[in-house]
């Protein structure tokens, strides 16, 4: 049947700037100073060293569940390095590199994934919000942040960390579509790593590119390398310049793969390919970046054992941290404490002077919650 | 000192506190140029614009969500929920979030916000228009559960729950927006959240209520003085939760009697915590179990079913006269 | 920045075939046979002169809040009528035109929204939902509904009703998605009346068209003149088509207009201008149908006082419906009545026996929910 | 006979209800391929295919809302919500529609549909992994709301819900998937829904508890027994709505004082339920206010102050002795 095709036509665009080699396309090269190229590098090389170290933590009881980040390095801080302090950054809860980056220490994030809440405080002047668990929810915050930040006329741009999966969730839909009508200064930041735990992306949606999405928000959208440092900031420097000049949101889509467990109860080999796995393998962002510096000499010595110092120094620092106290539990809930609240704080003050149950709990390693990990990766 | 409805009172607060204070904002479906479906909200959007008075995008869950990054920000989001019976679209919002970011960043942030949202039978409506979900609120570490009676009350609570520093689910009985007209005064006017009044005195029994069921309470306890020459002690709860179990424990240490009424349905209500706290506070003095009358544990029916649903003076009296024959 | 653009690109089209003359496209007639065109002229007029006495019924305090249709005769009917009786039809709150096609007797939609729910009982033999109130929260039934007949083998069909501002809520987008992947035979008929309440089109997204949100889905979308009942019935016969030889589910979105209040509770003149009302009453989807069948000699005479007799011999019947048994409210709860239930029962049916409150309840013109109705319009 | 943990006996509950009815189906996140994050759901895609055991994508409203949807069309889809925390996400498709599609239509359709979810502390979890929000569920007139404590009668109370006309909410307790085993027939066997069991008798208390406080309850009885020479009866609630409130109430009619446990917040908790029954039922045979042991009225804190939050035996006992103490 003959009909009008409407105009605009739309387009999604992809890029990419580093092949798997290590190669430039010179025409698109965010042309970033040495030094920060070789920041950015560490800042990898760190998340990665860490990340691992975070998963041998786990696994001998330190600390409790937690979402690796291997192979999505280069998605995350290609974008977060566009932001200034000043801007905020709303994280999901597979954001370690983002959140290292932005002055998060690391015994802080070990004293989170080691069941402290205290952990998950921002220092008082950082512009990160805390990990949000339930998949999604975070964005529409991202949305109010940016809409506060318009309505003060600050000159604030906010970033929100989401996956692939969470495209599903009413609440991405919801905030797009909010930040869409309100044209705030907010990018939408995918990590499209091709797997909500064991549910590929063709499951999960029979959207051909998750960049596409945008456009039922009238939205620009657009997918990256997201393996690609490069290409990942120069579409997030794009995106935030557009955002800081009132030209309102993005969505960015940075094609990436997750190449650890889900979290540190996962078990991979159910669902996935070894072979997968290893082709992604040959696509690391790290080898890609390493290859580039290295034909730039930016590559420095050395590099490896210094972040691994700055890491046990930070693991010695969470070993040290002093046992949490239960009563603290009752110190958030509410500026002042309601009559029944002090009342069971008290009771179970009164239990602890006793010595009975509940006693101070240092990190002891009683058996983790048992989802599907065999052992096997 | 004007004579206004709880309409008109609401708007009264709303426009005290947007002038009182910059940072509050008010966001929902309609409540702008159309001044809100019931009207609280009117003319907001004429004397505070389009960037203060937000009409949304259909979608609570967002509504809240936003409102909860604007909070974090440092601005006091009133929301407006078109019908309390919508608001379980955006629950994981209120209990995820508003409820524990103060919690989850160790007091770094919190969520000075208002969750407005009409409740309650008795206007001839369309289905989920007429529940009572207030225990569903109460429930939730975090959160404080306020419900007005009146215009008066109303107005200073609302006020009170925009400066309150935590998130506020704020209820407004749609039977009572237009039912009577009380003197408030020109001036702001706050209360305490988190405290129950004692609004008439009597010796011989407790009548428990809130909200919309207030009048019911009141109305049964003048029949009772007049038909049976038993006097009541009525208090009107206010705040649900954090429930102020003082004043109720000491009304009914006193009477040794109880009555509650409300309109959410009764297994697992709110009536459920009033009565095991009066049994926790004031065992000793009870003579009789305490009563609760309240609507039955069905979906809300259909507007032609809904008298024989809420609790009508008549089955607050006749469940006081039980108590009191115990 | 260069980049690539991505392949395939994506357009989504318009379809009028009647214009605002009553003149046809004659390349695009789906053709259909004078008794069928008469039978959706005889529909169309009969939604209007209900939804007229409806409004007045309410006005009289003998029913309470009801959404009117004029305005959209054409997006109901037209989709509508490609149905078969074993396909499904999912209603939101605003389909008296499509809901009294599949069968539904007028004095039971008058009961319903007179406050018996036994007016919202589809016969037994009906593949209707019942109405929905909570917006867009119908959606996700009606993609279980095919996925069920999928699973089943069975020749089925669903199509599914909603409103503009319902494409904003997340049930809309998990429901689009889930039926993309799924790719179940549902039909998702979206009337874009230009409002939701008081809110625009413009502030309710900044996507331009409503049918360029399927393609967020990977799903067909097309725009179609919703007060065209020719195109309508022409884009959901392909749809539904679709859909019936298993090429998975399409959005249709019909563009209309609401011409009278929201609900009887609401006061237009409040949000929109006189003006805007007196150009699409132009529009009329009536006027337009009625002078094309003219032309063909198809437009019969005394279809009025026909189908005002219809309503009026309803209405009786509506009117002479018992009182509604209080009783009735709990017999529909559980498949068995739990002995809580059982005992609230007897007590009230004591009380009811006793004369007291909650006694049966006549259609008594008690003062309806106060909204924003100035009564102006 | 065989000796089974919980994930494995509510597997070989869903293993044979799909085998004996085809119209059941599994769907959530993670439950096919991978066998659900707890395993629960193991091997049932292998056995039964990729059309009813369904991988869904990441949308908890839609899971809830699609299976309404094909309950309505005359399916029983068993439903995962990966944790109960993630369940407020579709709480209004649970309560706007499971739970009331029999009313509105009037009983031409119904919803025969199970909703699964790990509940529940003690496991060292994340934020939003290890709450209890059975009250939210249980006050929703059309819902039913099971709790297993074991394998068991975990097995039977999952293929009763399955075979049950109206959905029901089911909640496992994560610390109890693996803590013990126990013989299951390896014939189906199914329970009453709606029925509370006495799982041991005494004379002078009752402790009330269910899913994951069983064992603490079971426990508290034995240190009562062995060091204060106090017999307890043991109430196991199983189905917490509808209450069975007539087993419950009967007991403490015998022995006058109750002592109820659960991890739900206390203020508007379950307890409260349990305990204003009680006193409806056997207001002359309470002999001490009834007490409740329970989580704190806290945001469920970070895993290393949980167990400082979770009730355990020496709070149950401590709570016991302050009970026949009064
Ligand atoms: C609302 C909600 N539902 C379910 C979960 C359990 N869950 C945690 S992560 C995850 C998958 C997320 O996938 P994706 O968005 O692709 O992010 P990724 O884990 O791949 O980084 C799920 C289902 C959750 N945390 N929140
Ligand atoms: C979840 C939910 N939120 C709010 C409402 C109140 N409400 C009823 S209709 C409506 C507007 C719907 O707009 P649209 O989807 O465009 O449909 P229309 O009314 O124009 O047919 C609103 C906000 C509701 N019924 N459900
Ligand atoms: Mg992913
Ligand atoms: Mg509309």
């Amino acid at each position: 049947m003959p009909r009008t095709p409407l105009e605009p036509r739309f387009t999604v665009e992809y890029l990419s700037i580093l092949d798997a080699e290590g190669n430039l396309d010179s025409a698109l090269d965010p042309g970033l100073p040495g030094a920060e190229l070789k920041r950015l590098y560490r800042a990898m090389l760190l998340a990665r060293r860490l990340d691992e170290r975070m998963v041998r933590l786990q696994r001998q009881g330190r600390t409790g569940t937690f979402a690796p980040i291997k192979g999505q390095e280069a998605s995350q801080l290609g974008s977060v390095a566009v932001l200034r302090p000043t801007d905020w950054m709303v994280p999901s809860f597979r954001e370690t590199a983002s959140m290292i980056w932005r002055g998060w220490p690391i015994e802080k994030l070990l004293l989170f994934f080691a069941g402290h809440l205290e952990g998950g405080q921002p220092a008082p002047d950082q512009r990160d919000l805390p990990i949000t668990i339930p998949v999604s929810t975070q964005l529409p915050h991202a949305v109010g942040l940016a809409y506060a930040a318009q309505y003060r006329d600050d000159d604030v741009v906010v970033m929100a960390y989401f996956g692939d999966g969470a495209t599903s969730e009413g609440d991405f839909h919801e905030a797009l579509n909010f930040a869409g009508v309100w044209h705030v200064p907010v990018v939408f930041v995918c990590q499209n790593n091709q797997w909500a735990i064991s549910v590929p992306l063709k499951k999960q949606t029979n959207s051909k590119t998750i960049a596409q999405k945008a456009l039922a928000y009238g939205l620009p959208g657009i997918q990256v390398d997201g393996n690609d440092v490069l290409a990942v900031y120069a579409a997030s420097r794009e995106a935030v310049e557009r955002a800081r000049a009132g030209e309102g949101p993005t969505l960015i889509e940075c094609v990436t793969y997750r190449l650890g467990v889900h979290t540190t109860a996962d078990d991979p080999t159910k669902y996935r390919t070894a072979e997968e796995v290893a082709e992604w393998e040959r696509k690391d962002p790290l080898t890609r970046f390493a290859a580039y510096l290295k034909k730039k000499r930016l590559l420095e010595d050395g590099l490896e054992a210094q972040v691994d110092e700055e890491i046990a120094a930070a693991i010695a620092r969470f070993e040290a941290t002093a046992p949490a106290d239960p009563l603290v539990m009752f110190d958030h809930v509410y500026a002042e404490l309601p009559p029944e609240l002090k009342a069971q704080r008290e009771t179970l003050a009164e239990t602890l002077r006793s010595g009975e149950p509940g006693r101070r709990e240092k990190h002891e390693p009683s058996p983790p919650m048992r989802g599907q990990r065999s052992g096997r990766r | 000192m004007a004579k206004l409805n709880l309409v008109k009172a609401l708007n009264l607060a709303l426009m005290q506190e947007m002038q009182r204070d910059p940072d509050v904002l008010v966001i929902g479906e309609d409540v702008g140029v159309d001044g809100g479906v019931f009207r609280v909200t009117e003319d907001l959007h004429r004397t505070y614009g389009s960037k203060r008075v937000i009409d949304s995008p259909l979608a609570e869950s967002a509504i809240i969500g936003t409102s909860v990054g604007m909070a974090l920000y440092g601005l006091k989001p009133v929301c407006e929920i078109q019908f309390s019976g919508f608001a379980f679209q955006c629950f994981h919002q209120i209990e995820n979030h508003a409820a524990r970011y103060r919690n989850r960043s160790q007091g770094r942030f919190h969520v000075p916000m208002v969750m407005r949202m009409p409740y309650g039978g008795g206007v001839r409506a369309l289905e989920h228009h007429s529940e009572s979900e207030e225990q569903f609120y109460a429930h939730i570490p975090g959160l404080k559960m306020v419900i007005p009676s009146g215009p008066r009350n109303g107005r200073a609570l609302l006020a009170a729950a925009i400066r309150d520093p935590d998130p506020v689910v704020f209820f407004e009985h749609k039977a009572l927006y237009h039912a009577h007209k009380e003197d408030v005064p020109d001036e702001p006017e706050t209360m305490d959240i988190g405290r129950a009044q004692v609004v008439s005195e009597g010796d011989d029994l407790t009548l428990v209520a809130w909200g919309g069921m207030l009048r019911v309470a009141r109305e049964a306890a003048e029949t009772l003085e007049q038909e049976d020459g038993v006097s009541c002690d009525v208090i009107d709860v206010l705040t649900i939760a954090p429930l102020d179990r003082e004043t109720i424990v000491r009304s009914v240490s006193k009477t040794g009697r109880a009555v509650i009424v409300h309109e959410a349905p009764r297994s697992f209500g709110p009536g459920a915590e009033v009565a095991a706290s009066i049994m926790d506070g004031a065992f000793l003095s009870l003579e009789a179990p305490i009563a609760r009358v309240t609507t039955h544990d069905v979906p809300f029916p259909g507007f032609a079913r809904e008298k024989a649903n809420v609790p009508d003076v008549a089955r607050v009296v006749g469940a006081a006269r039980e108590t009191l024959a115990f």
